[in-house]
């Protein structure tokens, strides 16, 4: 059990984003190879892991796909508030079906309504997916989000928006750059323009109960350029310093 | 002033409420012949294989919902295995649409629904079909006129199980049909949006109550149809 | 009508096995408990498939194991009084009588809901379910589910057991009647013999899943070696005669059999009539000279054919009277008093109370 | 022992009081099919609350409406032969006899399986689940079951109606064991007269929910009155007689009563043992000479007390033997034929064989 | 080689692999004997109080599971309602432990096994509990040697209905006591990760077959023994 452990060789918790699965285990089995105990990450949706922050898990490390949860936390004072740090970044795509033969460039006044015909355009739930979120402020700076308002498919999570994009269900969709790269069945139609949306930006903390003195080494080992790599592999843009 | 401007629920919250009421029961209605049907297959058939009926009976029990919405996807999706044969033959659309949503519950709660009406017909004094039989009553009218009334209690267990697990079922749903207001977004589904979002609990709980409060009605009336067949059926 | 059963069958470690033929009527199936009365009905009834052998039904094969043909029960129009009466708990009383209704045709329906219920006396039954019946009062309504169902073979399963004597006594008579109009073959199962030999014209007899004997009941009846199986005190000879005259101030019947005449408690039948009464060795006593004085009003002459010893203390002597065989059970120290030995001419003095009304009817 | 009954029930449209009590031994309650016997023991053995009254046993109250105390059916020791069985499914025969004796102390036993097993032919049974027995197995099993639970009072509600004449002859002195031991006393339903003159020292006739009569059988069952209600040729007379001889040679026992000397089928029970033993009114011939050369070995000189009409063709003859009561069913023919009035003196004859060995035992 | 290298498994799946299977074992075993004495208080109360238990029962499956899990937390959780209480008198600790995953599982499937073995109680002939009675035995006696025996197929399916959820519960845990490797992340939630990410699918699915395969062996044992105590209660 966690807590029994011997505090030396207990290992780093780290409760993390699952969007980020791939790259952060194979960071950890870079950070084992340097010498490390291996890390425990508990992957989940932020807003349950930043609720379980609160009611007192036991981890050291917060990585958050979302801004808002992050600030939720800072703001009860559940991490370290110099600890905390903006580590990597994404794209947001518009996507559609491999078939589809669409086009459209994504400025304002453009006729997406025309691209969906009688589809619906797949995106995250606007006030808790993340993903969701962007895509929604990014539509509404272009001025298109009255003509597709009625044409949504919400789904819970980035990846099942990606899901009934790549099955067809839904004509169009939007999602991170990340996971329609990764994705045979979709093709990106068009990336938005960064100024479209606030930054898509994973914030990093040290949680403020962790007595694990390896939280900010691993901290830090995230900024090597070999865990860059591994990021980078993944789509992501690495942010931090 | 509407009654659910009464209860603090915001138009679309109410629309969310209306659905779910149909989900739940169009879900429980029309799986219960499916339901009774492999029931009744189960407990009484003695090929070796239903042990695999059984089996795929269970699987949305022992599925991650997320899972069970996927192979939803799969298999009735617009591109799915049956859904253009149904949308074409049946003119059953399920891609988005509450009906989706309702075969996500009804597939959801199927394990329940069965379960419940198996254990009831297992119990069945088989020699009364026997009495039956012998009165000239073929089968079917054995089933209709002895069984069926026998297992009200079983019938009324499975009704309701299914009928509560639809108003709770979420994953598998918003993995099928995604969550969209007035056609897909059901009480669960509102709930869960609602939990997702920073300070969103107490907008959820509100949700909470009233779908305790729409289950705890039709538990009452269950239990209370079932104390009405009970007591029909005996006294002492 | 005719059934035909040669079967075999095997539960557990109790082997059956049943070969007899029926030719209509009542025929009673008479074994101790646990003989395989019950078993044997359910071969016939096709709620249980013989492993052996073959069932048939006025001609129509209802299960036959070497063609592999076997009737459902509901195919077969066999109606079950069961021993546990089986009642639907879900239903009335009423409900529960008019099942069978349901799946006759217009044409084959006999028995009406009213007649039966008044019969039965069950009117208080037919708004409430089963629950609350007393135990004769499921068998009641069980008799009556049957009857209503209009069966062409009616397989009853013990019906009387639970009931007392004076409602017996008013369901013998329409069982009688169902059996001498034609339309069902009965099965009659009981461990009472006054209702085989008032009921059965033909008698099965079973023991330890074995066929002992079977045959018209007047012959089996008749048969000392039988009596073990039959049951003591119970073993008579069953006389035919013709009702000759009808004595209305005393309301008796005087009965002429090749025997002679025989005075009975009035039978509502016309002259001329045949009838069939069953004479139990236990009431025939023996006289050597015609008796005076006696209120027996019944007195034979005959001639002693033989004398073996029974049960106990007993004899049973077997009598010749102008053809007709009479039984007798006399102690052994009565025929040794009285001298008894084959060929003496003796009078059988029966007094006429003593004829059983359950064991005393038409002639099946 | 002694039962003290006094209680009403009603249960929808029945209504049932009764008020009797008990001397001890076993009590027969007799009655029509759905009178109310089963209710009625429901409410001693605590399975049915009664409306109004008590019920206690041996001083110990089981029941009172007024102080509201009512002791629990285990909390009673008292037993059942469930009209309906009602074996365990789940356990085997050797499970379910042996149930009782869990709950029991140990100087509480006083049967012991092996016993009971073979007393009751069910050997066969003793590894089998209920499923599969035949229905006078069942009973069978659930007679053993309460007996082996040895309880203070036993409750058998028509426990031999499913078994043959020979399976009765055999469990019925086990019964009569049990009744003269006096560790149980013991309340049986049946609808056997016989049975009810071999059993019970106490009678309680029910009718339609109402106590009809109840007290010592011998007086109830002398009783014309009460001949409606016992059934048809069942009326008879019971008197007492002491054992006076054996007569080894030719297997009799002689009798002595008051009336005279009696013959009547060995009964095995030393010289000297009081007896009852039933006189059916059926069986009894009149003659006005002391017969000659008949078979019959018992004559009784009496003189006619009384002559009633009976049912049909028959008159009813009340005779005093020297003190003894007897009762004769004659034809009325017979009667005028022999111009039999009060007070004429006659012969009462009887054949040994006609004494019933189910209904002749020790005096209860 | 071990037997998870043979189905292409990763330690720390086949860690999941094993906790899932504790998990479930101990989610069902230990909820039996409150699902037992709460189905018998169902099948036989006549408190009209009992009405609220009969809908406490049932509310894990009214609420979305997230909701449950929440609920959980403000309960169980560290700084919960009864956590502190729990770990200190019992050492029962819950929060991010596997304990807590069970009984995540255990409450979900609460409503599962209590009406399975509820619908059973209520198919108990009462007069042979009578008889036991009447033949000396006291309540408890009575309960354990005749209702329990004759309500063995209900408690099969009870536990069966359990340990099939348990295997397939995620939404409760995951917000409960979230998704450690080797402490709390079960096959669902090991599941779950993987169709989170780019090309998890094949991963999920590997997983699921593994889970399905588990729960099929439980649900074959689970048949097994109902039909040999149903062989032993009857044959005819
Ligand atoms: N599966 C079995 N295994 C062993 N014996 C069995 C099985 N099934 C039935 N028997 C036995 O077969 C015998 C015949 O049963 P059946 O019910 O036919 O008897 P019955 O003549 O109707 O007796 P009763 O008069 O008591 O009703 C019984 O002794 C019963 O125990
Ligand atoms: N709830 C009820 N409503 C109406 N009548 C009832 C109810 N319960 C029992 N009875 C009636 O009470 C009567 C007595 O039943 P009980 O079982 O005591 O009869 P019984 O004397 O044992 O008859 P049997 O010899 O047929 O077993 C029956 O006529 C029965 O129908
Ligand atoms: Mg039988
Ligand atoms: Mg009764």
């Amino acid at each position: 059990r966690i807590s029994d452990a011997r505090a030396d060789d207990k290992p780093l918790v780290i409760f993390a984003a699952a969007s980020l699965k791939n790259a952060l285990d194979e960071i950890a089995g870079d950070w084992v190879a340097s010498n490390h105990t291996k890390p425990v990450i508990s992957y989940a949706a932020s807003g349950p892991l930043a609720k379980q922050i609160e009611a007192g898990a036991p981890a050291d490390i917060f990585v958050s796909a979302d801004l808002d949860w992050m600030d939720y936390v800072q703001k009860k004072s559940l991490i370290l508030e110099r600890s905390r740090l903006t580590l990597l970044g994404n794209k947001l795509v518009l996507i559609a079906p491999r078939t589809s033969s669409a086009t459209l460039s994504l400025v304002p006044g453009a006729n997406l309504a025309a691209l969906l015909g009688e589809g619906r355009l797949a995106i995250g739930e606007p006030s808790s997916v993340p993903a969701g979120k962007y895509g929604k402020h990014a539509l509404e700076k272009l001025g298109l989000w009255d003509q597709v308002q009625g044409k949504l498919a919400m789904a819970d999570s980035v990846r099942s928006a990606l899901l009934l994009i790549g099955r067809g269900e839904a004509a169009a969709g939007i999602v991170y750059q990340t996971d329609a790269a990764a994705d045979a069945n979709v093709r990106i139609v068009a990336t938005f323009p960064d100024d479209s949306h606030p930054p898509i930006v994973y914030p990093v903390a040290v949680v403020a109960a962790s007595t694990n003195q390896q939280a900010q080494p691993f901290l830090d080992f995230l900024r090597t350029p070999q865990a860059r790599t591994a990021f980078e592999r993944q789509g992501f843009n690495v942010i931090a310093p | 002033m509407s009654g659910w401007e009464l209860l603090g629920l915001s138009a679309e919250e109410w629309t969310a409420v209306q659905l779910s009421l149909r989900v739940a029961t169009v879900a429980t209605l029309a799986s219960f012949p499916f339901g009774l049907a492999v029931a009744y297959v189960l407990a009484r058939g003695t090929h070796p294989g239903l042990v695999i009926l059984n089996g795929v009976v269970h699987l949305p029990l022992v599925l991650p919902p997320v899972v069970t919405g996927y192979l939803l996807l799969l298999t009735f999706g617009k591109h799915g295995t049956l859904g253009p044969f149904l949308a074409e033959h049946l003119g059953l659309v399920f891609s988005f649409r509450w009906t989706g949503a309702a075969l996500a519950s009804a597939v959801m709660a199927f394990p329940l629904m069965v379960r419940a009406m198996r254990l009831s017909i297992e119990a069945v004094d088989r020699k009364l079909e026997v009495a039956a039989g012998t009165l000239g009553a073929p089968p079917l009218a054995v089933f209709v006129t002895i069984t069926l009334p026998l297992i009200v209690p079983g019938i009324l267990a499975g009704l309701i199980l299914s009928f509560a697990k639809s108003m709770g079922e979420f994953g598998a749903t918003i993995t099928f049909v995604s969550n969209i207001p007035g056609e897909t977004q059901t009480l669960p589904t509102a709930i869960y949006t609602l939990m997702q979002v920073p300070d969103g609990e107490t907008g959820a709980m509100r949700l909470v109550l009233v779908s305790i409060g729409i289950s705890m009605a039709a538990l009452v009336v269950s239990e209370w149809l079932a104390r009405r067949a009970s007591g029909r059926a005996s006294l002492s | 009508m005719t059934l035909q059963v040669d079967v075999t069958s095997r539960a557990g470690d109790f082997a059956l096995s049943a070969k007899f033929e029926t030719t209509g009527g009542l025929t009673a199936l008479f074994g101790p408990s646990g003989s395989g009365k019950t078993t044997l009905m359910e071969l016939i009834g096709g709620i249980r498939r013989p492993a052996q052998g073959h069932v048939s039904l006025d001609g129509q094969t209802l299960s036959n194991s070497n063609s592999g043909r076997f009737l459902k029960p509901h195919q077969r129009r066999i109606g079950w009084v069961f021993q546990e009466t089986r009642l639907f708990p879900h239903m009335t009383g009423r409900q529960n009588l008019t099942y069978g209704q349901w799946f006759v045709r217009k044409r084959d329906r006999r028995e009406d809901l009213d007649r039966v219920v008044a019969l039965l006396g069950i009117e208080h039954l037919l708004d409430r379910k089963p629950a609350t019946y007393s135990g004769g009062e499921r068998s009641r309504v069980a008799i009556g589910r049957a009857l209503i169902a209009s069966p062409r073979l009616l397989l009853m399963d013990e019906p009387l057991a639970a009931l007392d004597d004076a409602r017996k006594a008013e369901i013998l008579p329409y069982i009688e009647r169902l059996r001498d109009e034609g339309s069902v073959e009965i099965l009659y199962v009981t461990h009472s013999l006054p209702e085989v030999v008032r009921l059965a014209n033909q008698l099965v007899l079973m023991s330890n899943g074995k066929l002992l004997a079977s045959g018209e009941t007047t012959d089996l009846l008749s048969r000392f070696d039988l009596a073990p199986a039959l049951g003591e005190g119970e073993a008579g000879a069953v006389i035919e005669a013709v009702i000759s005259a009808q004595d209305e101030a005393f309301q008796l019947s005087q009965l002429t059999a090749r025997a002679g005449q025989l005075f009975v408690p009035t039978l509502d039948l016309p002259i001329g009539t045949p009838v069939r009464l069953r004479i139990k060795a236990r009431d025939v006593m023996i006289a050597l000279d015609r008796p005076i004085g006696l209120s027996a009003l019944n007195s034979l002459v005959g001639k002693i054919q033989s004398i073996e010893p029974g049960s106990a203390a007993n004899v049973n002597i077997v009598l010749d009277c102008q053809g007709d065989r009479l039984l007798a059970n006399l102690t052994a120290k009565s025929a040794e008093m009285l001298g008894l030995r084959p060929g003496t001419p003796v009078y059988a003095i029966i007094k006429s109370v003593s004829f059983d009304r359950l064991g005393l009817g038409m002639k099946p």
